[in-house]
């Protein structure tokens, strides 16, 4: 106990003397959040040396062991750390694939020498990855993997195609699915392989969207040499690694679309002032009665959402096994999402049309995006469809 | 505010749940309406319950109760709700008892409150007139104060287990008018009052509940719950326990149609597969499935607002009955549906889920009242 | 032209010599209708002497032909026939399935001798009919038949069960479905049988629904003696028939959830009344918003489903091929009309708790059971499932 | 009315469909996305439908035209519709062209309304201002009278095809308040009036519109367009017109992107075989499919009834418009969603519709206001 507050102390000094002063108050500034690697763009001029100081210490990851370069701290130490951070509300000085997905996998299935290769990177934010499952003649059957490594020598040889994969312009690894083996089930004959995208024979092509971003890439390989060592778990072990993975992910997503912040916190709502901006109050009532009923649902559809996601997590922590599974918060998140960007057209109304330029306020034309971006949100990561089937066999026990 | 179930709520639940499987299969329901019970309840199964400590839970130590919260509570009235128990648990504990703890002189509550808690009496309360539909200020039974007194006149509809109430507690207009939140007061009137006529009514969940008209009833002041003219606010405040109480009743309910429709999918054979192996059906049961998940949560966190008495407390419980009144209506809907021609019948059990969800849903406000409440106290 | 004028005015002279006085203004009464048979109770006491004097003219059918007891009338003497019963709104003299289904599946598929037995029976409403499809473990599968057939010399010996069967209790005839052959893909051993329901070994028990109605009835028939020469269309060939057979139920059901009323017509509307009974207008508006936009929803699907009925109604008259098919009417039709009785609920509120009895009007209890009676119309005559996977293979040929 | 098609119509329908196929693929108004084009639309397209006799339906043959109804003019903006062409036929035809020809001067009539139905030239109309929403009444613009005609001031966004208009016409307060009915007045200002500044605007369906600044804008007398202060019912009345017609637009537009959901899912294959083997995506699209098959229905009566001046015209317009406006959006969302991520790429053509239906749905009244107002029309 005492242990813990001089912890505390320390941390909270150490901060107030380090910490980059341009950060504080940006910490839930989206723009502030870095991706690491060597290709992403800086956010603040002050967010590369904010990354290194705190991975100097680890506390990029504070709980990742410490012989790999992690903090080590235990669970009060970490949630201490973190308390002193909002004190300050510091952004965290990294974020990206490397820690929520490929960084886990590898300490759970990487080889001694792996870890001490790749987790130390990951923690220091050398390098960025994006993710390789997707084909393009795949969709959501995942396990038809096409993209073909033949063993030459010491290395693979890669022939095909990934695509949706995110951010892969900006990235400088990928961990991706191929296939080691065509003649056995599908499943048993995929390897997860990781390797750098610089390699000759890589091809990197942005998607562009109905939203008009592109935050995804087609990735070609074309006789891309690999070397076998970068393979995780056996040889054929792909599909295992894969799923373990898409747990991790699912969980981002989860946290993504359940929103970071408590259910019991009531921060400034956007619909609400968008609502009293567009419509406009009478009498203390939005003037528009539809939208005022649709906006009440769906904020208890929020509020329910928000508790349930809240409730598992209270679960894990009273050492019970998590309630209703991850697939639920993909569905039932997303698919909410969708509704709140819907709504919050019929809120703006015909100021929400614009696409560029002039006549429509910034905020107008954001918003357009940001709904025809929220479109995805049921496809990607394992499209509804696919939850639900997950959910029906094994939550509910349904039979194929 | 955590959402988990403690080592004491666990045993709770359990031991509540265990007792209900064994003591109210939802053929004793059906049994009383069969036989046109005019209690439409068991007494001695109330007696049981009563003895098991499950009655005192929300009453003070002070009160002889345990000094326990709706947290607990709401697991009570889940397991009730699962099977369909008919017991006055929440027009007798949580309205009538809660009226009398919360507003009762010490007279009253030393009168009652015992025999509330032990199971021996049973009392209802009386808020609900014809044609006003959900707000509690529109009253038109009035009570006019006299020499040693008031006198009231008016006439309450389905009255939660009001027939064979040893006590109904009524709200009459004792100043201002329709609408006002204020001028309203509570009144004890025990069953032998002059005046008073309780008719058993007939509903489609077979639940007891009863016509109380009152033809120049007196009532002494010390009968008063509450002070005089601020009956409204202590009325809305036991509703909105009650309330939460009823949302775990519909928790339970939707849980259990949920799971008879799962079990149903899983054993009904068509076109030689069973149906459950449909991909149309899987998705939409997948969907219920979520729905009771969110429900469970948002009840949940009402009770233990209430608990907590969290600022937004009342905001979690409009959340709560709004959440719950559509759950329980989709899923039964689709329980029956998947259920096909036998969901249809008298004889299957899902159809008495189906009926309980309407009658539960328009009881302390539909959903639609609530998400209007919500609204409200958002601030738009 | 003339003839037709001519045709009128014989019409209208004989029915307001004729036509009972006190069945006049009765045209929209659901109660007039007339089932027919031995065992159905007369709705009026003048429905008898009504149905006789008109199926003597063969006008209970007035299109059907001459030679086996119809009208033989054509369609413009039909529709003259028509619009003078509704001149002095005159209910129909007979309804039933003989009329909407036996009767034309009869025609269809029915030797000389069996035109000639039954339709004149039919025609005089001497016999009510009922259908024998469902069985227990049937449900949606209805090829599944199990009551077996076997024959024994000029008879068939029926044993097993039929259920679901509308009014059997009150009918004397059915047809029925009958597995003739075990031995052979299920719907290739079926034979379509039609059988006196008063014969040794049929027991009909009603099935009491959560509405506490008995419209249905399991009926039992064990080693009951149906003569070999009741069969329609050959052995073995009942499949087709009771397929052409659904056509006529589905346009049925169709008529009754779509009403008989033109779309443009607005006749006085139990809704609205209900809504301003129950929840009252101000400023001209329903206090309740949210009621008001269900409504206002509720009855845009029913104009559009109205308009649907019609359109189809219009292609068929005009030669063309029938637009969306008759599955979209059972789908639709019922599912609105399920929202509206629910819709009906939320009007009337607490009041429409009631089961009998005191503190409830006649009105609210009626209400009561006919939501619960509206939740079976998505399952009986082909379940939403079964329609909607129709419409999927059969209308947009989408592969099993 | 008839819902059926006679065989003049017949004809009619497929003779666009076919033009419209083979003069305008998608990829048409792909490329004029991609290039910027300032016009949106080609006039050289635009000029060939006129020359087919399109443009003149509607108007009567003593000014040029055919003296056809909305029964047609509704079967060329389905095919229009079908394939996103983005020739100017609501904007010029259904508003400037029917508000000249309703409530023109001879003067007007003759100057404007044999170019308009040549082809050769295009009018728009400036009715919508930002930040008023749906209500066409809401008016910030303002028409002073002076001694040689008006003075106008104000700014008119999101104006359809405004952007290289011949002339513009725009409505104007010239008395009463915000939101009167009366007071408005409708003015036709030529292109080179001085004070107006015309702003190409871009929008997400990539049609052309324009902000219309108006500076001190003199317009003589002679250019107003119908009665001073009457111009709120005319500006009503040809709404109301071409809101039958952007029905027919959406109808058209839902019906391809069915159909190429539909040929989708019978081509995709997952899991070894067709996506539309799926049985909870072919229950979604039997769906879908019904919802335009009820869209086509209302679309037909709500044109039939304009034409034969039901009189409860204004409700079949307004069921068309609600239920096309949800009917679109659900349709294009299904779609997406059944395209996968393929239907997220501006590569694939299924996003253009989804677009489309969101700028379809807010135009002339969005789901909602049509609700209310066949509410209001129903009398509750």
């Amino acid at each position: 106990m005492a242990d813990l507050e001089e912890f505390r102390a320390s941390v909270r000094s150490w901060l107030e003397a380090n910490a980059p002063k341009s950060l504080r108050g940006k910490m839930r500034d989206p723009a502030a959040a870095f991706w690491g690697g060597k290709k992403t763009p800086l956010p603040y001029p002050d967010s590369r040396p904010w990354l290194d100081m705190m991975a100097e210490r680890g506390w990029t990851i504070p709980f990742w062991p410490k012989e790999y370069g992690g903090g080590g701290l235990d669970k009060e130490e970490t949630k201490i750390l973190n308390e002193e951070l909002a004190r300050l509300e510091l952004p965290p000085p990294l974020t990206g694939f490397g820690i929520t997905m490929i960084g886990p996998t590898i300490l759970q299935y990487g080889t001694e020498e792996q870890k001490k290769l790749y987790i130390p990177q990951i923690i220091k934010g050398e390098i960025r990855w994006c993710q390789g499952y997707s084909e393009p003649n795949a969709g959501s059957d995942l396990a038809n993997v096409q993209l073909k490594a033949v063993v030459d020598g010491d290395d693979y040889i890669l022939n095909g195609q990934k695509t949706w994969t995110s951010f892969g312009d900006l990235s400088d690894w990928m961990f991706l699915l191929v296939r080691s083996n065509p003649d056995v089930k599908k499943q048993a004959g995929i390897t997860f392989l990781l390797t750098d995208l610089d390699l000759p024979g890589v091809e990197i092509r942005p998607i562009k969207l109905i939203s008009g971003a592109s935050p995804f890439c087609e990735v070609f390989f074309e006789d891309v040499r690999v070397p076998r060592h970068q393979i995780l778990n056996r040889v054929d072990g792909g599909w295992e690694v894969a799923r373990a993975l898409l747990g991790h992910e699912r969980t981002m997503i989860a946290n993504t679309f359940g929103g970071r912040q408590s259910a019991a916190e009531s921060p400034e709502n956007p619909m609400e002032a968008a609502a009293k901006k567009y419509i406009g109050l009478k009498d203390g009532k939005l003037v528009d009665d539809a939208v005022r009923q649709r906006m009440a649902q769906n904020q208890i559809d929020e509020q329910s959402f928000l508790l349930t996601v809240q409730r598992n997590g209270d679960n894990v922590k009273a050492g019970h096994r998590p309630g209703p599974e991850t697939s639920i918060f993909k569905v039932y998140g997303t698919e909410l999402n969708q509704r709140r960007q819907e709504l919050m057209l019929s809120i703006v109304g015909p100021e929400s049309l614009g696409w560029e330029g002039d006549g429509f306020e910034k905020s107008e034309l954001d918003l357009t995006r940001v709904w025809l971006r929220s479109r995805g949100n049921t496809l990607e990561g394992g499209s509804s469809e696919i939850q639900l089937n997950i959910i029906a066999k094994q939550v509910l026990g349904l039979p194929d | 505010m955590e959402l988990v179930l403690n080592e004491e709520q666990t045993m709770l639940a359990q031991t509540v749940k265990e007792f209900i499987k064994d003591n109210s299969p939802v053929t004793r329901m059906r049994k009383l309406r069969d036989d046109r019970d005019m209690l439409g309840y068991s007494k001695d199964v109330w007696k049981q319950m009563a003895d098991l400590g499950w009655t005192a839970i929300l009453f003070s130590e002070e009160d002889g109760g345990l000094g326990l919260g709706m947290a607990e509570t709401v697991l009570v009235t889940e397991a009730m709700g699962r099977n369909l128990a008919p017991e006055p648990f929440i027009s007798c504990i949580m309205l009538a008892g809660q009226a009398i703890a919360q507003g009762g002189s010490k007279e009253l509550r030393e009168e009652w409150l015992t025999p509330i808690i032990a199971g021996d009496k049973v009392l209802a309360v009386g808020y609900q007139e014809k044609g006003k539909r959900y707000d509690i200020r529109n009253i038109g039974t009035s009570a006019v104060k006299g020499a040693d007194g008031y006198v009231l006149n008016g006439e309450k509809t389905q009255v939660v287990d009001g027939y064979g109430a040893d006590a109904v507690i009524v709200s009459a207009r004792t100043s201002g008018k329709d609408g006002d939140a204020d001028g309203i007061t509570l009144f004890l009137i025990p069953k032998d009052a002059a005046g008073m006529t309780v008719t058993r009514q007939w509903r489609l969940d077979s639940k007891n509940v009863a016509q109380v008209q009152l033809k120049d009833v007196k009532v002494p002041a010390a009968n008063v719950v509450g002070e005089v003219d601020k009956g409204g606010a202590l009325l809305a405040k036991v509703i909105d326990l009650a309330t939460v109480a009823l949302c775990g009743e519909m928790l339970g309910g939707m849980s259990s149609a949920f799971d008879r429709m799962l079990a149903y999918m899983k054993e009904r054979v068509q076109f030689n597969v069973v149906i459950g192996s449909f991909q149309a059906l899987k998705h939409r049961a997948a969907k219920m499935y979520m729905e009771v998940e969110l429900s469970r949560s948002v009840v949940m966190a009402a009770a233990r607002a209430v608990d907590e008495n969290h600022k937004d407390k009342d905001i979690f419980i409009s959340t709560a009955k709004a959440r719950c009144s559509d759950a329980y209506i989709a899923i039964t809907n689709e329980a029956v549906q998947i259920f096909g021609g036998n969901g249809m019948t008298d004889e299957e059990e899902i159809g008495f889920y189906m009926k309980r969800a309407r009658a539960a849903e328009m009881t302390f406000g539909d959903a639609t009242f609530h998400k209007d409440r919500f609204a409200a106290l958002k601030g738009y």
